[in-house]
Formats: structure tokens, C-alpha cells, sequence
């Protein structure tokens, strides 16, 4: 601070930033441009021939999708029901089980430190399991069906909605806890007055986007046999039928969608 | 009654909160803290339901040193001391009728506030409550429908409820405009007398402050620089609670608060 | 873009290629560099990870450099070729057929496996079922990996269907057995047989020695009920615009590593092979026929 | 006992009581029609589990070390993939969240076209994006960047508009109020309050890509994907343990210096 | 010179915000309007660099009517315009310096601006601005770091690197307390004399409005209720800017405003 003020007194006008700030900031941008150079030409370092028909190609291919083939809708709404199904379930279950994990792991619930760091700890090996491998590992203990699919996405979902959670629960506005607090109620009384109805529509929000998310992820899980309409998608383009593809991810679309709108709807109502 | 007997508080990082403050309240009284930002008062005044923790000396309240209270009689002290915030405090989102039902919580079972389950005698008393401050029309709004204060007026409402032998208030004004102001001390004036709750209120205004109360306190760097009723107030205790004539200073660069 | 007759008939017109060094008249490209797309077979006991040992050798052979990509997925290897930015597949069976009929693949190779070109699919049963012939099948449950799987299960269905008469594959899903569990793996399958959640598995000859390790009594409890017809193996193919005369570099170098002894040992330590053979289209019209059979009425 | 007076019941409207019940009754009916859906057998699944748990779980937690070589490999190229792929979607997006964020078109015809943009793309799965760019641009892990790029893209545009529907108007009153033109405003008041959280979300998303593009292997668009199906249909869980081991252990690194690095800038 | 005539304003949704306005402000005066909230003050004020836009009358600022003016001609006002907020409007997350210099935008050069690149008189001037207000040892500081009395003072800063004709402050006192009020009220006070900028602010404190005002306007639901000199100011006036007098209203539910 005295440096920088003596800075400023010497030369009349200063610079609009300290050059501490500057150098730093300077470095970091190098680092991650380096990193970022480093990164295209590590992944193009396998790349045969330009970009020359690059666009050309995917087009050819795109147009192979098209135009998707409705009439089979009929038939994949019920695996598109089973992949709703599973998404709600494991949802369902998740946002449950959110609701200790995430006040044990916000920081300002939890003043006892240990317990504290070992949710965070727990929740963060949680999140950076990818879904495949969940799957992968639950169809391995549970075999092939809904049941590994719904647990894959379940721990998936947990990871995800704690973090969120717990963060809200730590940007809440303290004083009407403390108010509730001065007039006697105890800790229950506490979360559930104060906290509770301050965090719900943020809760419900991130609640639905998990929700979101699971059925896009349900694509992923077919790939392993976990259920849903992944299997089937991933079916129809090993036969090659892309057009039945297109239709399966014009379904998605529209459910991702509807389950947008929904959301949307929700969140007005609760705010 | 509450008294402060040599009472000294130091936070975590250092800063003196209280020094050396000895001080009795006597049942039904209506005192004024007042004092420059950083004075204490907050301080002064959380100590009383232990929000805070003194560091140094003993705090009587009713007779008992509520300093050794653990939760378990932390909750029924609390309970009979009623606390005003400056920003309200209340829920947003929720409406008036279950904030103030919150005044109720140190009195009702976990599980029954839990489930909503009041007593019928205690939503009665809530209602009673908001007619008191003259807001029970807006009983199923929710609080941030209302104005400033209207706010205040529902937190008083649940300090109400809650039946407390003692009310405090920290700045419960300084987030209103002037005659809104006037409108929410005289609702606790009137509480005062009506009930003989003795109300212990923090304001930056020593010109409300003379207007309201039957004794002023002033602070100044932790400690009690003044102490008496509203009629020994002169322009000397002016100076005396922050620490110079204003005016004269304002233009030095503002040395110490701003 | 690579429409499909267009690259057959008249090759040389769009030659795209930088390269000018080559001069002879021979039609179609020499690039400079070669990609070679792997996907191994699930369809057999240990599945390789790495085409490295492979393409390293091609490309000293071949004095051009190799690159070498393994995927798990034949969809992303058959658009690739198509598109040309990969000349060389190493592709399973079905996903040759595929590639033939979109982007005019051609078979040069096959591998060669116990000797033979050629694997079949079998029937597991539990040995203590009392189940002795395809017959007996008739109300059972039965076990397949994946729909899109040659031996697990196009091939055991298509001879069921022509055995018991059945028109589609739904039919005989629904009609012939009384449930089916789609597994995901033939290891699964057999689990599931093993396990008593089907009766009836049809895998890979023989998925059980996979399984041998962690499940020691599976060669005891699991017996063979039957085969199906055989089914060629994995292919190796080119995309049709490549250079003839590169295309015969190309099969030269690789049936040259059957007279090598030391590529024999890398052949069969990483990919389960004995040697490579010459192979040609037609050793997978059988494939293609059941393709046809299956494509439009696969159950969605 | 003391007499009281109760409030007046809240008035609630017939439509609002008949929202109410029908909102409960399309939940429960969402509920039965999921449990009747699903049918799980659990005796077979605890079966299962108890058949398995001792073939797998031991097996997770005692990696098969001789492939570290490997598998580093793959991590590194997942990583280098995932920075790649997320820093351009961090840059793409921003045009796209813009578009989409209401007080900045102060257009509900252009934000309503921005948030379909952001929406279709977000619906198409990452492993046929993955598909396209290896046509485009070969399988190698150049494809995966340009996948991860575009499958980002949706996400961080719709959390990145969000951002921008927050900010604090004032500031912007507080310019136009000196003068200053629309683009000096950008600049001036807008960017310096939504660059903290276009970082923290740029940086969670660099997070979820790695984790994404591990799928992307599958494909031959790079990364640790082909590893894992490869353990998974070999049953070899040793190495299984291993990838899992490698993946939290470079997310965490990442987390640590992402946190920093947040901290840093904001 | 600032001429409002006949000028009134009706928001969108109805509601009056001003009517039948007819006022004359000489160059040089510092001039504060005083009334309840919502009585219409702010409205006022953004007139007149045209942050709302009346809907009746005419409007002359320096001769010309403004109300007439499109984006041009309206960058032009407000450069010669300042503005200063209640909750001071900083970019909380840009340094002082970058947050004094904002005042400036007006004067350069969009490229210029964007690319950091100002001239060295312009940096000269935020730092001329920030040593008279008394706080140019936080330079480099994040807004967000400074006490409101602070970032208070910034904000005056940053309209003085604007070298306004007219200086505009929409309660630049209402979140501060009363020592650093007057504090603020003084440099605005101390720049409308040295530099004879005319200077108009709003305030809810009549008191405050007395002790800094050369003249006073009062307003009440949109109309201008007062407007004289300080002297003219007696118990009466104070009747008419708040409807009533205070005290005795209090208690009877506060009817209209709280
Ligand atoms: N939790 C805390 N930790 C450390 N220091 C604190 C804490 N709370 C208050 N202080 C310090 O203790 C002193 C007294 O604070 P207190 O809040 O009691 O003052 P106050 O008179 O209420 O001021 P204000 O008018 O701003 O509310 C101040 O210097 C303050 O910075
Ligand atoms: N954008 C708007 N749209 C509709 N009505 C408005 C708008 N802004 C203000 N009003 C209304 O115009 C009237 C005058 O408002 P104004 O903000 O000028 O009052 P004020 O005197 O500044 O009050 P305060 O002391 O609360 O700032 C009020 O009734 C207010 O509700
Ligand atoms: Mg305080
Ligand atoms: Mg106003």
C-alpha cells in the first residue's frame, strides 16, 4: 500500500493499475495461453491433412440424419419413459439425501471442522468420478438393467447437487437465523424457519437441472447397458438407421426442453 | 433488572468490543445507547442474550450470571429477551403470520414448529401481536411485500409473541426515513409503558434518542462515556460521545471512522 | 465428400492427394501418411487395446508413415473412412458390411484365429437343465449381449428364425421365447445362464474361458448346447480410393509378418491372431444377407 | 385461560386451491407411474451384489500399477483435451450468453432465438458430436477438443447469460448518467462485474469436461474413454482402479489450482 | 441555468411522478429537495439529465430544451451533467482509480477508452479529484474495500473528473451515518463554492436539508410544495412537505406511506 501511494506521488500520473497486479495478471493469461497452445498442438500432433473437407465431410454426414424418421416415435416412447423413469428416481433419491450432506458440508452450518471437511472431502471424490465409469462399475456388480443406470446417476447427481447446494446455503442471509436464534429456537427450529424457505426455489432450480442433466447423461449409461434410450440409440446407429437416431434426439430435445419450461415455471412460482 | 459488572470483551482478532463496563438496568426502563459507529453498542447490547460472549466480568440478568449459561439455559434466556435488528431480520419469502409465529419457537416442541402446529392460543397471541403495531391486514403477505417499516413493525410483533421480559433493539431505525422512524419508536415507547417491558434500543441519533428515552447511554471506543437521564444531556456529553464538535473536523480527511 | 459410385467408377477424376511424387498410372491416392482405425472384435476372449505394434511395422514396410487410432465404436470408424481420413480398418465383420454398403469399403485381409478365418457363435445352457436341443429352447429365457452383435446375437436368431419359422426377429423374441435379457457382454450373457437369470445363452466360441479365472466351475456348470454357422472373422480394409498399387503394398507387407517370427508372437500376444489371410468380399455376403434380414425390422 | 382472538383464514382463491391440488395430484401420479414403472428385483440384485462385490470392489482398490504409464498418458491427453475443448467454449459462449440474456438485447424476440440456440445444441449427445468432428478432422484427440468445444458451448452460454441477467443495472445507470456510449458501458460496468463468475463457470466447466471427455476415447477422439471400456469389457478391474485413482487425482490437482487461480482474479 | 416549465411526468404504469412543475435553478445555487419517499424527488432530479423523460412541458438546461434530445445531443448533457447515487453506483470490482476515471468516458475516445489508453491529463485530473475529496491513498483499491462514506467520496470524485457544469445527488446520504453524512455534505458543499457548480440534491432529513441548503424545494405526491430560501423555512413548511405534523399521526396506523 505505502509503495504503491509512494508510486503515485513520484511520477503524477499513476497507472490505472498497481504494476504488482499487472505482472500477475500478465503471468497468469501467459500460463494458460501456453497451456492452451501446448494443448492444440498436443491434439493436433495426430492430425493427418488440413481441415480441407472437413466441413464438407460433416455434412455429408449430418445429411445422413436427416430427415429424422418420426414414425418410429411410437415405438421409443418406452424406453424414453424408462430413461424419465430412472432420471426421476435416482433424482429423487439424490435430492433426499442432498439435504444433510449439503448443510454438513456448508460452512456456515457445520462449525465442527472435521465433519465439515470430510463431506466436502467425500462429496468432492464424488463429483469427479465420470458416469461412465459409475456405470461401468455398477453394471459390473449389478449386471445389465435399470438398476446399476439409476445408481450410476443417483451418486452422479449427489456429487453435483451437494456442491451446488451447500454453496447456496452458504451465500444465505445469516440474520434471520440469528434473529430466530435470539428468540430461542434451537438448531432444527433454526434451519427449518430460517434457512429452509431461503434456500428452496435455489434448491428446486438446481434440483430440476440435475434433472436435466441425468437425461442427457441416460445416453452415456446405453453405451455400458445401463438402460433407458441410450440402448436403443446406440442400437440404431450400430445398424446404422441414423435417421431413427435423429428421431431419438429430437425426442431428447424435446423433453430437455419441457423439463426446461418446467423449471422455469417452478422457479417463478417459488420466488 | 440487568447488571454489568466490570464487563470486558475482547473479539477473537483483538478488538476491544467492551471495556470495563459497569452498568444497571433497572426493570421497565426505556434506555437509549448511542454512539459513533464502532462504539460498542451492538456489542454492548448482544451481550445481554449472549449472541456475544463476554471475555471479562459478570452479567446479571434477573439475578443470575448468565455468563456460565450452555445451550440448554442459553435458549430459555433468550427466550425471555426479545431482540429488534436494524434490517429486520425476518424471512423473506415467508409470510408475516409465520414470521411472527417464529417468536413462538423457543416455547414450542421442534417437532410441532417442525409440522407447523401451533397452538391455537399461540397464533392468537401473533395476531394480537400485529393489531398491536397496527399491520394485521398484511398477516398473509409476504415480508418482502411490505416497506421498510412495515418490517420493522412485524419484527416488533414477533418480539411481541414471544412474551419477553426484556426487549432489545439494535438500530432498529437506521434503515427508515425520519417519519417512519418516529412511527416505529413510538410503538416500542408504547410497549414499554403498556407492558413494563424493559427495552434497551441502539440508535445514531441522539436527537431521537432525547425525544424517546427516560435514560441515555453513550459509548465511545468500548466504554461508557455517559450515563444519566435524558435532562443531563448537554452539548458537553455531545462532545464527549464523539469525541469532538463534529462540524469543525469534517473537513480534515475524516481521520479515524470514514 | 465421397459419394459411392462416383469413387469406383472413375477413381482417378478426384484425386485429391498432394502428393505428386508418385507418377505411374495407376489410379486413386498415395497419401503421404496412412491412419489406420482399430476396432476389435467384441466377439472374442481378450480384446487389445493398442494397434501401435501394428502400424509401426506397417509403416516401416511400407516406407510411409502409419498412424494408429483404436475405438470402441465401429459407427465413428466407418464415417471416418468414408469421409477418408482413415484408409486402413481393422473392422469386425458387421461393421465391415456396414462400411462396404455406405462408403464402398473393400476387404483386402482377415485374420486368421485357432487357424481358422472364421469363429461361430454357441448356445450355453446350464448343464443341469435338461435342455438337449434347439427344440428345447422353445419357452425359455433367453440371454444375448447386444443386439448388434454377429455371434451374440444376429447369427443365433437369424438360424433360429429360419429353423422354427419365424418371420422377424420380434417374432421370434416374443413368439419362441418366453423372455429375452439383453446383457450388454457375452460375459454377461453367460452370467446371466449361470446365474439363473435366463436359460439360454448365445456368445462367442467360448466366452467361458474368459470367465474361467473368477468364476472356476463355469466350464463344469455351463455346457454347449450347439453352434451356429460360421462367421468370418475381422476384417482389414481399405477405403476405395486408395492407390491400387499402395492397396497391394499394403497386403504385401501384411502377409509378409505370417513369415515373421517375431511378428507372429505380437500378432497373437496382443491380438489373439495366428496370421493374416487374404479375404474378399464375397466370404461376407453371409453377414451382409443377415444384415439385410435384420436391418429394417430390428426392434426399437 | 385467556381468551383470544384467531386471524381470519387466508384467502385463497378457488383457482389457487384448485392449482394447488391438481399440482399434488400430477406428482403423485408421476410418482405411482414411476414405481409401477421400474421394477427392480432386489433379492436378484442383492444376489448379484453378493456374488460380485468380492470380484470387483477389492479389485478397484488395489490398481494394477504396471499400467501407470499408460493410463498417465491418457489422463494427460484427457486433460489437455478438456482445456482445449472449454477454453473455446468459454469463448464461443460468451456471444451466445449475451444474445440470450434479456437486459442486454432488451429484446424478447432475440433472447427467446439465443436460449433455442443454447437448447438445441445442448441437446445433441456428446459421443455423436464426437462422431462428426472425427469425420471432420480425423480420429485423434483434435476431434475431441472440437466436440468438447461445441458440447459446451450450450451449457456455458445458458449459465453465462444468467450471469448477465444479474448484474447490478445501476452501474450501468451510473455510466449512461456520465455519458459514456453503449460500448463504453460494456466495458466500463458490465464486463468488470460478470468476468469473476464467467471465470468460475468457465473453470467448473474445464471440470465437468474432463470428466465428459473421457467418454470421447470411445470414439477415437482421444482420452482415457477406450481405456476404460476396454478395462470394463475385459473385466479388468485392477486397472479400472487405476483410471478411477489417476481421474480424482488430476481433478483434485485441477480443483486446487483452479481455486487459486479464482481467487487470484476475482 | 436549469428551467422546468409546467413539466410533468407519468410512468408507464400510470403512476404521477411529477406535476405541473415550474421552477427556475441560477447557476451556482445549491439548491435541496426535501420530501417523503415517493413524493417524487428522484423523479425530479433524473429529469434533468434525462435518466426519465418527462411527459409534458419543457425542460431547459443552459437555454435548450433537453426533452427534445436524442443519443447524441443526450451523451452530450450528461457529460456536462454529474450524477451521484445513493448506493454510490461504483463497479464494485474495478479499482478507485479505473472507478474516478469512468467519469471520463464521456470525454474520450471509445477505442481509447476500452483499450485503457487515457491521457495522462485525464489521470492526472482522477487524481487531482480523489486528492480533493481527501481519499487519494486508495487508489489502487477495489471499490468494494472502501467504508460508504468512501466509496461516497469516490463517486463525487469520479463526477468531478466529468468537470460538470451541474452536479446532481440523489440522496447521496441516506446509507451513510450521521458524522459521515455531513462529512460527504461538506465536500459537495466545498465543490459547489470553489468551482460554483450548481449542485442539487435530495434529501430526506429536513434538518440535514437546512444546515447546507442556500434554498430549499419541497415536494409532495409530484408537486413542489416549497421553494425558498432557507429562511423561509418554519414549522409550517415542514407541515406541508410531509402532510401533517409528525408526532401526533404516529400511532394511528401510519396510513398512507409505511
Ligand atoms: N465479530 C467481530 N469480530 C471482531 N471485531 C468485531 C466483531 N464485531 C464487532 N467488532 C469490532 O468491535 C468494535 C465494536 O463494534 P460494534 O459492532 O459493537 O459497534 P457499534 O457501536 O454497534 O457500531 P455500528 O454503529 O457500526 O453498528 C468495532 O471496532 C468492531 O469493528
Ligand atoms: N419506473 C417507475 N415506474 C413506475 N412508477 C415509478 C417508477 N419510478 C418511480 N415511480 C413512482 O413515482 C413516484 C415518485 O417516485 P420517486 O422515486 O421520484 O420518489 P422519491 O421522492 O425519490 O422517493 P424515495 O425517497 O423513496 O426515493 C412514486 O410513487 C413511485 O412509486
Ligand atoms: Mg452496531
Ligand atoms: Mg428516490
Amino acid at each position: 500500500m505505502t509503495n504503491q501511494s509512494k508510486d503515485v506521488v513520484k511520477g503524477k500520473t499513476p497507472s490505472l493499475y498497481p504494476v504488482k497486479t499487472k505482472a500477475q495478471v500478465s503471468i497468469i493469461f501467459i500460463v494458460i495461453l501456453g497451456f492452451y497452445f501446448f494443448s492444440m498442438f498436443w491434439t493436433q500432433r495426430e492430425m493427418v491433412g488440413g481441415f480441407g473437407d472437413s466441413l464438407g465431410n460433416m455434412f455429408t454426414v449430418i445429411g445422413k440424419f436427416f430427415p429424422p424418421n418420426l414414425s418410429v416415435i411410437p415405438a421409443i416412447l418406452e424406453p424414453m419413459a424408462q430413461t424419465i423413469q430412472m432420471a426421476i428416481v435416482a433424482t429423487t433419491c439424490a435430492a433426499i439425501l442432498t439435504v444433510p450432506l449439503a448443510l454438513m458440508s456448508a460452512q456456515n452450518i457445520t462449525t465442527f471442522k472435521p465433519l465439515y471437511y470430510a463431506t466436502r472431502t467425500l462429496m468432492n471424490i464424488l463429483r469427479t468420478i465420470p458416469d461412465l465409469v459409475l456405470a461401468v462399475i455398477f453394471v459390473g456388480l449389478f449386471g445389465i438393467g435399470v438398476l446399476p443406470g439409476i445408481l450410476a446417476l443417483f451418486i452422479f447427481s449427489l456429487g453435483i447437487l451437494a456442491k451446488l447446494i451447500s454453496e447456496t446455503i452458504e451465500s444465505v442471509d445469516m440474520n434471520p437465523l440469528e434473529a430466530m436464534r435470539a428468540s430461542g429456537g434451537n438448531v432444527f427450529q433454526v434451519i427449518f424457519f430460517g434457512l429452509v424457505p431461503q434456500v428452496l426455489p435455489q434448491f428446486t432450480s438446481f434440483v430440476l437441472y440435475v434433472f436435466e442433466i441425468n437425461i442427457r447423461a441416460s445416453v452415456v449409461l446405453g453405451l455400458v447397458g445401463a438402460g433407458g434410450i441410450g440402448l436403443v440409440l446406440n442400437q440404431q446407429l450400430g445398424f446404422y438407421n441414423y435417421q431413427n437416431a435423429m428421431a431419438i434426439i429430437v425426442l431428447i430435445f424435446v423433453v430437455v426442453i419441457v423439463i426446461e419450461y418446467i423449471s422455469n415455471k417452478l422457479r417463478e412460482a417459488l420466488i | 433488572m440487568i447488571q454489568f459488572k466490570d464487563v470486558g470483551l475482547v473479539y477473537p482478532n483483538g478488538t476491544e468490543g467492551l471495556k470495563n463496563v459497569n452498568v444497571t438496568i433497572n426493570d421497565g426502563e426505556f434506555v437509549v445507547i448511542v454512539g459513533l459507529s464502532g462504539a460498542g453498542k451492538s456489542t454492548f447490547i448482544r451481550s445481554i442474550n449472549r449472541l456475544v460472549t463476554p471475555t471479562k466480568g459478570s452479567l446479571l440478568v434477573d439475578n443470575e450470571d448468565i455468563l456460565s449459561y450452555r445451550s440448554g439455559e442459553l435458549r430459555k434466556l433468550r427466550t425471555k429477551v426479545g431482540m429488534i435488528f436494524q434490517n429486520y431480520n425476518l424471512v423473506k419469502r415467508s409470510n408475516v403470520l409465520k414470521n411472527v409465529l417464529a417468536g413462538r419457537l423457543g416455547h414450542t416442541g421442534t417437532l410441532r414448529s417442525i409440522l407447523n402446529l401451533y397452538k391455537k392460543e399461540d397464533v392468537g397471541l401473533a395476531y394480537e401481536s400485529l393489531q398491536r403495531v397496527n399491520i394485521s391486514e398484511k398477516i398473509y403477505n409476504r415480508a418482502d411485500e411490505l416497506s421498510g417499516g412495515q418490517q420493522q413493525r412485524v419484527s416488533i410483533a414477533r418480539v411481541l409473541t414471544q412474551k419477553p421480559g426484556y426487549i432489545l433493539a439494535d438500530e432498529p431505525v437506521a434503515s427508515l426515513d425520519p417519519p417512519t422512524s418516529h412511527q416505529v419508536m413510538s410503538y416500542l415507547k408504547k410497549i414499554n409503558k403498556e407492558d413494563n417491558i424493559t427495552t434497551i434500543v441502539n440508535l445514531h441519533f441522539i436527537d431521537m434518542a432525547m425525544e424517546y428515552a427516560d435514560r441515555i447511554i453513550g459509548m465511545r471506543a468500548g466504554e461508557v462515556v455517559f450515563d444519566g437521564p435524558v435532562s443531563e444531556v448537554n452539548e458537553k456529553t455531545f462532545e464527549e460521545i464523539y469525541g469532538r464538535s463534529i462540524r469543525e473536523d469534517d473537513l480534515r480527511g475524516g481521520a479515524d471512522e470514514s | 465428400g465421397s459419394s459411392d459410385d462416383s469413387d469406383s467408377s472413375n477413381a482417378e477424376g478426384d484425386n485429391s492427394s498432394e502428393s505428386s511424387e508418385d507418377s505411374n498410372e495407376s489410379s486413386g491416392d498415395t497419401p503421404d501418411t496412412l491412419v489406420m482405425g482399430f476396432v476389435p472384435s467384441q466377439d472374442s476372449d481378450t480384446i487389445a487395446d493398442t494397434v501401435e505394434p501394428l502400424a509401426d511395422r506397417l509403416g516401416e514396410e511400407l516406407g510411409i508413415e502409419v498412424k494408429g487410432q483404436v475405438m470402441t465404436n465401429y459407427n465413428a470408424l466407418v464415417e471416418a473412412m468414408g469421409a477418408n481420413q482413415v484408409q486402413i480398418g481393422f473392422i469386425p465383420a458387421f461393421g465391415y458390411v456396414l462400411a462396404n454398403e455406405q462408403y464402398d469399403v473393400e476387404v483386402i485381409l482377415k485374420s486368421i484365429r485357432y487357424g481358422s478365418g472364421t469363429y461361430k457363435a454357441q448356445y450355453l445352457v446350464r448343464s443341469d437343465s435338461g435342455i438337449e436341443s434347439l427344440a428345447d429352447l422353445e419357452g425359455k429365457v433367453w440371454a444375448y449381449g447386444d443386439k448388434s452383435s454377429t455371434s451374440g446375437y444376429l447369427f443365433p436368431a437369424s438360424q433360429l428364425m429360419k429353423e422354427f419359422d419365424y418371420a422377424s426377429a420380434p417374432e421370434l423374441e416374443s413368439g419362441f421365447f418366453s423372455g429375452t435379457v439383453q446383457s450388454g457382454g457375452h460375459d454377461n450373457s453367460a452370467l446371466a445362464v449361470y446365474n439363473g437369470e435366463a436359460d439360454v445363452a448365445t456368445t462367442f466360441d467360448d466366452v467361458r474361458t474368459e470367465l474361467e479365472e473368477e468364476y472356476p466351475d463355469v466350464m463344469d456348470k455351463l455346457t454347449v448346447l450347439g453352434y451356429t454357422d460360421e462367421i468370418p472373422n475381422d476384417t482389414i480394409s481399405v477405403t476405395r480410393n486408395l492407390d491400387d498399387e499402395l492397396v497391394q503394398k499394403i497386403k504385401d507387407a501384411f502377409m509378409s509378418f505370417n513369415d515373421d517370427e517375431e511378428m507372429i508372437k505380437i500378432m497373437n500376444d496382443v491380438y489373439n491372431w495366428d496370421g493374416i489371410d487374404e479375404a474378399s468380399d464375397e466370404e461376407y455376403e453371409v453377414v451382409k444377407e443377415t444384415y439385410q434380414e435384420f436391418k429394417d425390422n430390428i426392434e426399437l | 385461560m385467556k381468551s383470544y382472538t384467531l386471524p381470519p383464514k387466508p384467502e385463497k382463491s378457488l383457482f389457487k386451491k384448485l392449482k394447488a391440488i391438481l399440482i399434488v395430484v400430477i406428482l403423485a401420479a408421476i410418482y405411482v407411474w414411476t414405481f409401477l414403472g421400474i421394477d427392480i428385483d432386489w433379492a436378484r440384485a442383492i444376489d448379484r451384489i453378493a456374488n460380485n462385490f468380492a470380484r470387483v470392489i477389492p479389485n478397484l482398490f488395489s490398481p494394477d500399477w504396471s499400467a501407470t504409464a499408460d493410463v498417465s498418458l491418457s489422463i494427460l491427453e484427457t486433460v489437455l483435451i478438456a482445456f482445449a475443448g472449454s477454453l473455446m467454449a468459454a469463448i464461443l459462449a460468451i456471444p451466445l450468453g449475451f444474445l440470450a440474456a434479456q437486459n442486454m438485447t432488451g429484446s424478447r424476440i432475440l433472447t427467446t432465438i439465443g436460449k433455442w440456440i443454447l437448447s438445441a445444441v445442448r441437446a445433441f449427445p456428446d459421443i455423436i458430436l464426437a462422431i462428426l468432428f472425427v469425420v471432420a478432422v480425423g480420429p485423434n484427440a483434435f476431434a475431441g477438443v472440437l466436440a468438447i468445444a461445441i458440447g459446451s458451448t450450450g451449457m456455458l452460454g445458458k449459465l453465462y447469460s444468467e450471469v448477465i441477467e444479474s448484474i447490478d443495472m445501476k452501474v450501468v445507470e451510473a455510466m449512461e448518467a456520465n455519458g459514456a456510449n453503449k460500448i463504453q458501458i460494456l466495458f466500463y460496468a458490465v464486463i468488470p462485474q460478470i468476468i469473476p463468475e464467467f471465470l468460475s463457470y468457465a473453470i467448473y466447466r474445464f471440470e465437468v469436461d474432463i470428466r465428459a471427455s473421457s467418454i470421447l476415447g470411445i470414439v477415437g477422439a482421444g482420452g482415457i474413454g477406450t481405456m476404460i471400456i476396454f478395462a470394463a469389457n475385459n473385466r479388468n478391474w485392477n486397472e479400472m482402479g487405476l483410471i478411477l485413482l489417476a481421474i480424482i487425482i488430476v481433478v483434485t490437482i485441477i480443483d486446487f489450482i483452479s481455486a487459486r487461480i479464482r481467487r487470484k482474479i476475482v
